[in-house]
């Protein structure tokens, strides 16, 4: 099969076997580009980046929450207020995105390609180990030429439910409880405060939107919808959708 | 790279009505990307009818709003009447050109009622260094400028009387900082008009 | 890389900040009081430039008393909270200092009330607040559990949270910190429950 | 992207320009930069002496980056009745400067009674010239007549130096003719050969500098006063002398 | 209390530049924070000279970035009744400059009795400008009759002038002064003048992005001055949506609401509040 | 004037001196200009300025930025110029090499995941292009794609994009999401719940205001209204300054 993209891009013709065919490993440097920001005045106002973004994944009894919010933000401008940060990769893998928005979403949806046909290749569901590995491995591929990820792959496989941090550096860790994006650090406040192993379903979707709630509030780029799913040996399944001006208020109420 | 001026983020909009003037700010005080308190008050009442609205770099808002004072004060001293509106923007004028290679980094509005009947509406708006911008329709500052003139610019209508104007300022203004991560959190419009002045929280996004 | 919060309870007002202090890659002591107790009834705490921390609270201090033994009466936390940012503002213009501040104070007629300035001098009332990095993890923390009519107990747990909270999370070592407590009685120092 | 990180803190046209450096190229750099490029005027100007006085000749472009903001200009100014000088580098350094000189000239024309010597003039050109080195980009050639010594140049180029001279030649058009003056220069010139010399020179350098051009302005000054002249542009004689 | 930050200097209302904050800004802008920008007129200013007097001419736009901060602005400032000047460059520079200058002036009218000459504002302001090295971004045009007759200047921001029949300036300075060349003669009548000006300007409103808005042109000759603002408008808005957009009362959702009469307004809001309501000091 | 003190012209350093800079060819340009479109219940909306400028000069007053894809969609791009061509011919190619693989037009969803892996295709070299994809979906609802010029893409009720952006997108929110108005009905999932010629009226007012406040929006607006019976074109002119 011809390379997934149009144009061959400078390394990595990411072939589809089981075998993944490392990229050459021959970047010193990332390659001289031309870049519009030098004579384009305003570039940032147009290329769509998550910089600004809070996105959430942890384990719990019952499965793995993941939730993010939905703006996208070119400098102090609100690009959009409605991103979908999860991408629903297949029934049983969902991704997170922060960084750069095109990468997040061309990358998984090729990792939604690629799961599928291991699937078909193997005739059993691929691992979340084993998909965050691929992502990984492309993303390490393209180190140092300016892709921009960090996120989480979530699922449910034949060991139970599992996280998986990626980013574009070709980081990969394994772990409980992440949260990714400039208002993490919000969310995370939030989240170990509230957080236990044995909470319970509603609890936990309720820790997880309180907390993407609380990045939404205290950082100006994070915002929009606060989005919650749930995934559990069933699959993922979206719990709620909520706007975040709904929820300060709601929560103010239940405060006063 | 973000400038001075989005440190800690603003939005204000005045507008002239019908005998009425209404000025309008958001709330938020935030220290680059983190949200501090949506408290802030950034319109300032300098006289019987004036307002001046302060957009920009935090510290330099609340020091100029003291040299206002000050020398507003001073004037009702030294003259035994209240400053004009347009002589208060003058002399924020040339406050602001004083300092010209060491900017106070704050972009004023200045609205109020004036003229002979002390009715007519006066609207001014400034850069950092002091240079005017009169107008009789409306005048916007703060981080979301480009926003908050295509919402005026369309949705604006002259003599328009104090209940209306606060509508249309209000539409302005939320729509506005809904597109501007740096500003929002609340939203407040004063409407002054020859009997006084209504003041009015709103409901916005807080995020 | 300090970190200060505060925030005010029922009749009174709480404050803590970090104990470390440290240069380069090294601490030279964790046991660094950054609270300085302005007259009977205010707390200020200080980070930023070590030595700027040291100068500009001592400045403050010393200013506040020499003005109540010249007029028989202490400033009110309002009152000091803009004399220190007048004093800010314009130091800021000769001698950039980089001090961050937080004042709490309790006043007779008024309650507790706690003041944020920031180094370039921008003041705002705040219920709840905090500087340093460690801020991005407990602002959210107070906006959620806060509330004005905290008791003490409550407000040192919710304080402990905090602490906790800096500890697992952020990158910089923080075993101890420093407590004080500004209520109609006066300020003193709380030790933490270990 | 640049901040105004590192730059000058007395500048605040660094300061206030930085936006435009950072995100636009509305501040073009090519050609319309009206404020930020300072009015030059790339030039050749000339002064030679010949038998009974000198003649002052110039160009008369002024640009601004590439743009011809005066393509008519005199930078050949009176500082005294017989005594000119050419200006060559900012016109603004080169117009204070003359001024002032003007002014003391008439100073000392009030307190000495008679009119002043070229060489007093050059002389304060040099000290002006030399005392604020650091800021004057101003190449100027002073000449004129008096009672003592006739007819005299006097070159004050960049940095402050003071050179009498037979002849001297200035501004970006002059290096295209140091070969001409060098093989048709002579001593003790008759005025026709004098003018000749002058309006060839300076033609054949506006023909090769992109900087110089336009008309070309003479001042021929002697005992019996001062004569302004000048040649159309398309009256160049452009050709072999 | 120590009176460390007594403003004397602003007490004692000494006037001329104030660098107070100069070493601050310089500080925050090693931090890495950028400037922001200040409202520039971008413009179109020609002058030309007739047979009688000066005719000078303006476009009104005024930018700040690349937005229109002021679709209407006057840039013919008035230096004293027999002498204009139309301004380019950073609009705080302009406006400060000629009003100093005219301030001047009028002093010096004052002082001689005599009608000021064009040669002594074009003197007052080659000379501030050329002090401050270029640091003020002003570009002018000066026009003006005096006993001498009609004259017309243009000063550049560093200070140097020129004195020619028809001049332009600013960034539609290209497309103005094509038109100039291509259509001007000695000795014409006001009306030429006039209408010649007009087409200068449009040349810049039209195809210079910093310049727009309308025509306004001011004529100076033995009899004084006359202003025409806004001769032309040709940049009108064409449309607009029928019935605009209309609110009705209760759209915004209002929180709190205080009515303040402005009878009982306090004078000084702080001194009558008490501590625990305020906001900011 | 004495000779042991200086006479001092200024004291301020002089503005607009900057360093030396390094110059390279880069191959793109800012071209300006603004497209937006309205997805209706059973109409979309189209509209596009033509003004293609650089710098402070206007190079084209009548350069279409929309370009007709299928028989109901409509792609409208801004941004640069050489970039929009060049996008332009490939995916007509693209069109036409899938009708004919396939035997029927490409359906508008599909359109919108090719044209974002075309423009992903050129991550580290991007298209600087901004693009609205436009047209009717399977159940004949107007639809709306907005891209980033890296190929991220979202269906959306109203997208307005290039130099005008900040201006007119608060506008639309604002009228056609209508979030802070408690009286207003909600609109319909998908679209906007204006019918044609309302939406028109606000797209057209829209375009108007940001030719008022940016500079790079003018000359003309193309609208195209997209009904399931196919495109219509229509022109009006916008202030030329």
């Amino acid at each position: 099969m011809a390379s997934a993209l149009d144009y061959t891009l400078p390394v990595g013709a990411h072939g589809t076997g089981a075998a993944d065919r490392l990229a050459p490993q021959l970047l010193d440097a990332a390659p001289m580009l031309p870049d519009p920001s030098e004579r384009c005045p305003g570039v940032e106002k147009h290329v769509r980046m998550l910089h600004g973004t809070t996105t959430l994944a942890f384990k719990y009894q019952g499965g793995v929450v993941v939730a993010v919010d939905s703006r996208a933000s070119a400098g102090a401008y609100i690009a959009s207020q409605t991103v979908k940060k999860v991408i629903e990769i297949n029934p049983f893998l969902l991704g997170t995105m922060a960084g750069g928005a095109a990468d997040c979403s061309y990358w998984e949806r090729y990792l939604g390609m690629r799961c599928r046909m291991f699937e078909l290749d193997q005739k059993k569901r691929i691992s979340v180990a084993a998909a965050s590995k691929i992502l990984s491995n492309i993303t390490h591929s393209y180190k140092g030429y300016g892709l921009s990820m960090g996120t989480m792959i979530c699922g449910w496989d034949e060991s139970g439910p599992q996280i998986y941090y990626v980013d574009s550096d070709g980081d990969r860790l394994h772990h409980h409880l992440f949260s990714v994006g400039s208002g993490s650090t919000f969310a995370y406040g939030v989240l170990d405060t509230g957080y236990r192993y044995d909470l319970t379903k509603d609890e936990a979707l309720a820790l997880a939107q309180r907390s993407i709630f609380a990045a939404t509030y205290r950082d100006a780029y994070s915002g929009g919808t606060v989005r919650v799913y749930h995934i559990d040996q069933k699959g993922w399944q979206r719990m709620s959708e909520t706007d975040s001006m709904e929820l300060y208020f709601k929560f103010r109420q239940e405060k006063a | 790279m973000s400038s001075i001026m989005q440190y800690n983020g603003a939005a204000i909009i005045a507008m002239a009505g019908k005998d009425c003037i209404a000025i309008a700010s958001d709330k938020r005080y935030g220290i680059r990307n983190q949200t501090m308190g949506c408290q802030m008050k950034k319109i300032f009442q300098v006289g019987d009818k004036t307002f001046v609205g302060l957009t920009g770099l935090a510290t330099d808002m609340q020091t100029l709003d003291q040299k206002f004072r000050f020398r507003s004060n001073m004037y009702r001293l030294r003259e035994e009447r209240e400053m004009s509106t347009e002589a208060f923007a003058n002399m924020v004028t040339s406050l602001l050109y004083e300092h010209r290679f060491g900017p106070y980094f704050c972009e004023p509005i200045v609205a109020g009622l004036g003229g002979e009947d002390g009715k007519s509406p006066f609207l001014c708006g400034m850069d950092l260094l002091g240079a005017q911008v009169r107008t009789e329709d409306f005048m916007v500052g703060g981080d979301c400028t480009e926003a908050l003139y295509g919402l005026c610019e369309s949705m604006y209508r002259p003599d328009l009387g104090p209940d209306e104007l606060f509508e249309v300022i209000a539409q302005c203004l939320l729509s506005g900082v809904d597109r501007d991560c740096l500003a929002g959190w609340g939203c407040v419009v004063h409407v002054l008009t020859p009997e006084g002045v209504t003041t009015r929280d709103l409901k916005g996004r807080m995020d | 890389m300090d970190f200060l919060i505060g925030f005010t309870g029922k009749d009174y007002a709480i404050i803590a900040a970090d104990a470390n202090a440290a240069r380069s890659i090294m601490v030279y002591s964790q046991q660094l009081d950054k609270i300085r107790e302005l007259d009977s009834h205010k707390l200020l705490a200080v980070g930023g430039d070590a030595a700027d921390c040291i100068q500009e609270p001592e400045y403050i201090q010393k200013n506040m008393t020499l003005y109540a033994m010249r007029n028989g009466v202490q400033l009110t936390t309002h009152a000091a909270a803009n004399y220190i940012r007048g004093e800010k503002s314009y130091n800021l213009r000769r001698a950039m200092s980089q001090v961050d501040m937080l004042l709490v104070g309790y006043d007779e007629g008024v309650g507790p009330s706690l003041y944020f300035l920031d180094y370039l001098a921008s003041m705002q009332k705040l219920d709840y607040a905090s500087h340093g990095y460690g801020g991005f993890f407990c602002n959210s923390l107070l906006d959620t559990h806060w509330r004005a009519d905290l008791t003490e107990e409550q407000g040192l747990e919710l304080l402990e949270r905090c602490f906790k909270e800096v500890q697992t999370r952020f990158m910089i070592s923080m075993p101890n910190f420093t407590i004080k407590v500004v209520d109609k009685n006066g300020v003193r120092t709380v030790e933490r429950k270990s | 992207m640049s901040s105004f990180a590192g730059r000058e803190l007395l500048n605040p046209a660094n300061v206030m320009e930085a936006s435009y450096d950072a995100g636009t190229t509305l501040q073009q750099d090519n050609g319309l930069n009206f404020l930020g490029k300072e009015v030059d005027t790339g030039t050749t100007i000339m002064a030679v002496q010949y038998d009974g006085g000198v003649i002052v000749g110039a160009d008369s472009r002024v640009s601004t980056g590439v743009y011809i903001s005066n393509r008519a200009s005199d930078k050949i100014t009176a500082v005294d009745d017989r005594i000119y000088c050419c200006r060559s580098g900012s016109a603004a350094d080169t117009q204070a400067v003359s001024d002032y000189v003007r002014y003391f000239l008439d100073q000392h024309r009030m307190e000495y009674g008679q009119p002043p010597k070229v060489a007093t003039a050059a002389n304060l050109f040099q000290m002006l010239c030399y005392q604020n080195k650091n800021m004057l980009t101003a190449g100027i050639i002073v000449a004129g007549w008096d009672k003592e010594k006739g007819g005299q140049v006097f070159a004050l180029p960049i940095g402050g130096a003071l050179m009498e001279r037979e002849y001297a030649t200035g501004g970006s058009g002059s290096t295209y003719i140091y070969g001409f003056c060098d093989a048709f220069f002579k001593p003790g010139m008759t005025k026709q050969q004098c003018e000749d010399f002058v309006t060839k020179g300076l033609c054949h350098a506006m023909a090769r500098d992109g900087s110089s051009g336009g008309i070309i302005r003479m001042a021929i000054i002697d005992e019996s006063g001062v004569e302004r002249k000048f040649i159309a542009g398309d009256k160049l004689p452009y050709g072999p002398l | 209390m120590l009176p460390s930050s007594a403003p004397l200097h602003e007490a004692l209302g000494l006037g001329g530049f104030n660098f107070d904050n100069t070493r601050r800004n310089q500080v925050l802008g090693a931090q890495g924070v950028a400037a922001p920008r200040v409202k520039k007129t971008g413009t179109t200013i020609v002058g030309v000279v007739y047979k009688d007097g000066v005719v000078l001419g303006a476009d009104t736009r005024a930018t700040e970035g690349e937005t229109v901060c002021d679709k209407n602005c006057e840039k013919i400032h008035y230096i004293a009744d027999n002498i204009w000047c139309c301004g380019a460059g950073t609009s705080a520079d302009t406006e400060a400059t000629t009003q100093l200058v005219s301030s001047q002036i009028e002093l010096h009218r004052l002082a001689t009795g005599k009608a000021p000459r064009t040669i002594t504002a074009l003197t007052m302001l080659k000379r501030k400008l050329f002090q401050y090295q270029g640091n003020i971004s002003a570009a002018l045009v000066l026009g003006g009759f005096d006993c001498n007759g009609p004259s017309l200047y243009t000063v550049y921001p560093h200070g140097s002038t020129d004195s020619l029949p028809y001049v332009t300036m600013g960034s539609g300075s290209l497309a103005a002064m094509a038109v100039f060349e291509a259509e001007y003669k000695d000795a014409m009548s006001v009306e030429e003048a006039k209408a010649l000006v007009q087409a200068a300007i449009m040349s810049g409103i039209n195809n210079d992005l910093g310049s727009g808005g309308s025509v306004d042109m001011l004529v100076i000759n033995k009899d004084g001055n006359t202003v025409l603002r806004n001769v032309v408008r040709p940049n009108e808005r064409k449309f607009r949506k029928a019935g605009g957009y209309s609110f009705p009362k209760g759209t915004a959702k209002v929180l709190t609401q205080t009515f303040t009469p402005l009878s009982s307004l306090p004078i000084d809001v702080t001194t009558t509040r008490s501590p625990a309501a305020m906001e900011v000091g | 004037m004495s000779c042991t003190e200086p006479l001092r012209l200024s004291a301020a350093p002089k503005a607009g001196v900057r360093g030396p800079h390094e110059r390279r060819f880069n191959p793109y340009d800012h071209n300006g200009g603004t497209v937006l479109a309205v997805a209706g219940t059973n109409f979309a909306i189209v509209a596009g300025d033509t003004r293609m400028s650089s710098g402070f000069n206007i190079l084209s007053r009548n350069q279409s930025k929309l370009l007709q894809l299928t028989a109901t969609t409509v792609l409208a791009t801004g941004g640069f110029r050489g970039d929009v061509s060049t996008l332009q011919k490939l995916l007509k190619a693209k069109l036409v090499e899938y009708e004919h693989k396939h035997g029927e037009p490409m359906k508008v969803h599909a359109i919108a995941q090719m044209l974002a892996n075309t423009l992903y295709g050129r991550r580290f070299f991007p298209y600087y292009t901004w693009n609205i994809l436009s047209g009717m979906d399977e159940n004949g609802v107007g639809c709306v794609y907005s891209y980033d010029p890296v190929g991220n893409y979202e269906r959306v009720r109203v997208n307005v994009t290039g130099s005008g952006e900040p201006l007119i997108q608060p506008l639309l929110d604002n009228q056609f999401e209508r979030q802070h108005q408690q009286l207003a009905s909600k609109p319909p999932p998908l679209s906007v719940g204006q019918d044609l010629a309302e939406a028109t009226a606000i797209v057209k007012d829209a375009f108007y205001s940001a030719g008022e406040r940016d500079i790079y929006t003018g000359d003309t607006m193309e609208v195209c209204v997209i009904t399931k019976d196919g495109v219509k074109l229509e022109s009006f002119e916008l202030n030329v300054d």
